[in-house]
């Protein structure tokens, strides 16, 4: 993938969503056509708590230029506790990738419920608009 | 004979350097090892003298992981256009003894056998060893014992001779000649006092060990010796003359490429089968297989033992492995015919 | 063993594989499929195979060890696979046309000329079948040449049984020929024999004299075969089988698939008893 | 240490003797006084090569790992850091307390057996101080955390100054100059898996890097696939790490691993609390990242 200048580079950023609410935001913000740029990509997965880092890490390191996770604000989880573990774990994870020198913004999380469509819309925004500020990922990328 | 004096060694590096990758035996920090010359900074040091260094030199003939051929998928149709074999010249300059016998080891795998590796092969033919003579052995060195002769290393292509403030450079093939005519000018013709070669510390006799061997595959003796082994893989891979390697692929959606890397026999998913068993999955069979092949296999098959005596295995071991207690402790055990 | 001479023929690059095209693939059970591949440019194979020899088949993916049929008149390679691994479970998603790598031929094969005038008993165990069939199709072929022949073949059930058509049809009508087939647990639509391969051997007990037993399977059904055979009066140079190892250069180098000194992909995967005994146990 | 060792040995066999234990776990004498290792002693004859002396470094809870199968009752030596090591093992159910005869010896500062080696060897450089070993001057924990039995006087924790300094200096670079930093420490790295495999928290069937259905981290030894396994392997330590030392003492090219181990001592300490790994055994307790607090930080958007 040849990364020229910024306006070519199209920034790939995969988005890891749980079941219940942030897909349900996103299907919601779908059905009331809130625009979203279309560089993300959405994975499924059935609870915030099957988040695993080593997928952020391996999304990086084969091509993307940003993840974000996803799920359901703590408290209203369908599982009942799958937030709060992964927000433990995330939150060690964010600092661990920092402390190797990854930006910031190109591993974020989030809580969306099923109901915030403008919220996921906003997220989204923003995130591709950070990752595009950021530019393209060269740390932690495979080598040809 | 033939001197290149200590002051003109730099010199005769760059020189070398131009149309050669040099691997010189240097102290990177915390890592000593083969390095190529041009990676020389400050701060790091020439190890000439030093008894050997830590890694051995077989990285330059069988890189820790070496692109094989390139592969694209087009739905239905693979090509397989590019093969990365490199025979860009390089030189090993100051390999002791023990660490020539460990690539002219590997030279018998590759390329005999009705087989030749065509990547070993580019590199190997297009390398040059300038071997380091061994005068004062080290306290784990038993090269001795292992059919290495540390002062004239057999497969050397020149032959250094420290003698104090000058090497003797003394040529010994054309692949020898070819290197030495690069830094003629930087060599004198001069008589030196060549050093006295002292006795071995390690007292190891061979000899007999491998037809032993051959009768103790299920002596008790291995779960004792192996008790303490954790099979990490550190004993194969600063080991001169191990050359075990795994072959994987990277791909990218429709393009990648296949590529060798080293492998270890004490990893577990080294021999583990498609369908989950693995003929060599205990701990202990791992450090058995280890052995055998280092003491018992390569002899049987190719006629010396794969072990070089360089002694790096028995210092670097975190829970003090050590090949020459394996040898006495085999020697001494009695087997019921 | 001696230096033997197994020129490549693909290339001088022995790990660089051939591309091949997929030609024809037949179902044989559910989780076996039966390959037939040829030159890309469709005249001619990568290389001839002798009975039991194999191929190194290789995808993107990765490569797997697989042994190739052999056919009188060789105009195709068959190789047939069992869905096991990362490697089958994507050869088991290809379509006809779709090329794939092959390198080889790779191992020694079965000791056909050593085996002329002997009474041959074949003890085959679910995919075991697969190189064995190559060495039936070659005593069918030279039929004069050799004795009695005795197919003993046995899988998990009847839907796994390989090579139906053979087994039932073509086997059974050759001269001199007798076929048992077993399954290890009775099924309702499944009338023939239940039971495992070494107890039906010895209920069967074909006489050894005279005869040379070939045994190719899941190793735990080989060393059971190895004992009945024993019991049965089959000395070491009767007995004939092929070993399992972890493979990956196919050429002898890599270091891995080795029982002893033998390398099993170059010195093997076919062995007298014999020549087994003295090596370790680990097989 | 004389004594010490007297009394283990004293220990072990009146336990031998009394059929509490079938091995007995501690460490083994070399050739040379600094070749000194873990050991397992079948029976009482055993016990006279037992030994404690100022290189029995080795973290002997790690042996266990290959006990734990196994249904003899086991008696282990333990120092400071190895009892951590235990409390984990037991923590994580890998080995049940009733198997376990716990002897603890409060350990005074060791020697690094393969800076001996090394020096003795005569390869490469020589090792500059003879002293005590990296990991016991930054020992924060001397004293054994679990024991039936108690050998020799209590000793001070010899860490001075702030633990972690040097995570705090990594941190206040910017974001390229500590790419930079770990790139250049973790390129030397030739996955070896030795810090993987003398890790007492690492007690997995089968590694991630063991894994080929997917393969997750590659197998080459470029930057990237470094930094991959050196991140994954750490990622699965927070919470878990007690703080040994053992895999920077053993590493063959001298990566500073406890840096990560300690950032994440760090992190999870200041953002979770709690006890740090292992510091207190306490039934059916779980590391930090397998359990949650409804108040936990949440810096998510």
């Amino acid at each position: 993938m040849s990364i020229a200048t910024n306006q070519e580079w199209k920034p790939k950023i995969i988005v890891f969503t749980c079941n219940w609410c942030t897909y349900a935001g996103a299907d919601m913000a779908g059905f009331n056509h809130f625009e979203y740029p279309a560089d993300v990509r959405i994975i499924r997965t059935p609870c915030s708590g099957r988040f695993d880092p080593i997928w952020v890490m391996r999304a990086l390191n084969r091509g993307a230029d940003g993840v974000l996770l996803s799920g359901c604000h703590p408290g209203d989880c369908h599982y009942g506790t799958g937030n709060y573990y992964n927000r433990r774990r995330q939150t060690i994870m964010k600092n661990m990738m920092q402390f190797m020198g990854i930006e910031p913004e190109r591993f974020q999380t989030s809580w969306i419920s099923g109901s915030e469509a403008n919220k996921f819309q906003a997220v989204m925004i923003k995130l591709v608009d950070d990752i595009r500020r950021v530019g393209p990922n060269r740390k932690l990328r495979d080598a040809r | 004979m033939k001197v290149l004096s200590k002051t003109k060694l730099e010199a005769a590096l760059n020189k070398l350097s131009e149309s050669n990758e040099v691997f010189v035996p240097m102290q990177k920090k915390a890592q000593s090892g083969y390095y190529p010359w041009t990676s020389f900074v400050s701060g790091d040091e020439i190890m000439l003298e030093a008894l050997n260094v830590y890694q051995s030199p077989k990285g330059a003939v069988l890189p820790q992981t070496e692109k094989m051929y390139q592969i694209k998928q087009g739905g239905m149709e693979i090509k397989i256009d590019k093969t990365f074999e490199d025979d860009h010249p390089t030189i090993i300059f100051g390999a002791r003894g023990c660490d020539v016998k460990g690539i002219l080891a590997m030279d018998e795998v590759f390329l005999t056998r009705g087989y030749e590796d065509s990547f070993y092969k580019a590199r190997r033919s297009a390398n040059t060893i300038i071997a380091n003579a061994c005068y004062e052995p080290g306290s784990n060195c038993f090269c001795n014992a292992m059919e290495v002769n540390a002062v004239d290393p057999a497969g050397a292509d020149v032959i250094l001779r420290d003698a104090g403030e000058a090497f003797v450079w003394e040529v010994k093939t054309e692949k020898g000649e070819a290197v030495t005519a690069i830094i003629a000018d930087l060599l004198e013709e001069k008589e030196v006092q060549l050093p006295q070669s002292k006795p071995f510390n390690q007292k190891v006799d061979y000899s007999g060990v491998a037809e032993k061997l051959k009768t103790m595959f299920d002596h008790p003796l291995w779960d004792k010796l192996s008790a303490s082994c954790i099979n990490c893989g550190m004993c194969t891979f600063v080991c001169p003359s191990c050359y075990c390697f795994d072959i994987q692929v990277k791909m990218w959606g429709e393009e990648g490429y296949r590529f060798r890397a080293w492998d270890s026999c004490m990893f577990e998913e080294y021999s583990r089968e498609a369908g989950g068993g693995n003929p060599r999955g205990a701990s202990k069979e791992r450090f058995r297989q280890r052995f055998l092949h280092k003491l018992e296999f390569f002899t049987e098959r190719y006629g010396t033992p794969l072990c070089t005596g360089c002694g790096r295995c028995m210092i670097v071991c975190p829970t003090d492995v050590n090949i020459v207690r394996i040898i006495d402790a085999v020697k001494e055990a009695e087997v019921n015919a | 063993m001696p230096d033997k001479d197994h020129k490549c023929t693909c290339s001088e690059q022995p790990l660089v594989p051939k591309v091949v095209e997929v030609i024809d693939i037949i179902d044989r059970t559910p989780d076996v499929k039966s390959f037939f591949v040829r030159n890309v440019d469709g005249n001619g194979l990568p290389f001839q195979v002798a009975p039991g020899q194999c191929g190194m088949v290789s995808m993107p993916i990765g490569e797997a060890m697989i042994s190739c049929t052999w056919q009188e008149e060789q105009e195709h390679l068959e190789f047939a696979i069992k869905r096991v691994g990362l490697l089958t479970d994507e050869l088991h998603q290809i379509e006809i046309g779709q090329q794939i790598g092959v390198r080889g031929p790779y191992g020694n094969g079965f000791p056909v000329e050593a085996c002329k005038g002997k009474d041959m008993v074949f003890i085959a165990g679910g995919i075991g079948l697969a190189p064995l069939r190559s060495f039936i199709k070659y005593c069918f072929k030279h039929r004069e040449d050799y004795g009695k022949i005795t197919i003993l073949y046995g899988s998990r059930s009847q839907a796994d049984l390989c090579f139906k058509e053979e087994l039932f049809d073509l086997w059974p009508k050759e001269s001199n020929t007798e076929v048992f087939v077993t399954i290890d647990n009775a099924e309702p639509d499944w009338n023939g024999h239940v039971g495992f391969v070494p107890a039906y051997l010895e209920e069967l007990n074909p006489s050894s004299a005279g005869a040379v037993a070939v045994v190719c399977g899941p190793p735990i059904m080989i060393k059971f075969v190895l004992q009945s055979l024993e019991k049965m009066g089959y000395n070491d140079d009767q007995v004939i089988t092929t070993l399992e190892m972890r493979m990956k250069c196919g050429i002898g180098k890599c270091g891995r698939c080795n029982i002893g000194s033998e390398f099993i992909c170059l010195d093997g995967p076919v062995y007298y008893l014999r020549q087994l005994r003295d090596l370790p146990p680990e097989w | 240490m004389k004594e010490i060792t007297s009394k283990l040995q004293e220990i072990a066999t009146r336990l031998f003797n009394e059929g509490k234990i079938d091995v007995f776990l501690a460490w083994e004498k070399g050739e040379q006084e600094f070749q000194t290792k873990s050991y397992i002693a079948h029976s009482v004859d055993d016990v006279k090569n037992i030994i404690f002396n100022e290189y029995s470094i080795y973290n002997v809870s790690n042996a266990l790992l290959k006990l734990r199968d196994g249904h003899e009752k086991i008696g282990i030596a333990v120092k400071g850091c190895d009892s951590r090591g235990v409390v984990r093992l037991l923590e994580d159910l890998q080995i049940t307390r009733d198997r376990l005869y716990i002897i603890g010896i409060p350990c005074p500062g060791l020697k690094d057996p393969l800076a001996a080696a090394r020096s003795f060897g005569g390869l490469g450089k020589k090792e500059s101080d003879q002293g005590l070993a990296k990991k016991c001057l930054e020992c924060i924990q001397p004293n054994p955390v679990i024991y039936d039995e108690l050998v020799g006087p209590e000793q001070t924790p010899r860490q001075q100054g702030d633990r972690f300094a040097q995570v705090r200096e990594i941190e206040q670079m910017s974001a390229d100059e500590r790419y930079k930093f770990w790139e250049d420490t973790l390129s030397t790295c030739i996955r070896c898996y030795a810090c993987r495999q003398v890790c007492v928290a690492c007690d997995c069937r089968t590694c991630i890097f063991d894994e080929m259905k997917p393969q997750w981290v590659g197998r080459e030894t470029n930057t990237t696939d470094n930094m991959m396994y050196h991140l994954v392997k750490h990622a699965h330590m927070a919470g878990r790490c007690i703080e040994c030392g053992e895999c920077e003492r053993v590493c063959p090219v001298g990566i500073p691993l406890m840096l990560l181990n300690r950032k994440l001592i760090k992190d999870v300490g200041e953002l979770f609390g709690g006890t740090e790994a292992g510091l207190q055994y306490t039934e059916g307790a779980k590391p930090a990242l397998s359990v949650f607090k409804e108040n936990d930080p949440d810096n998510f958007q």
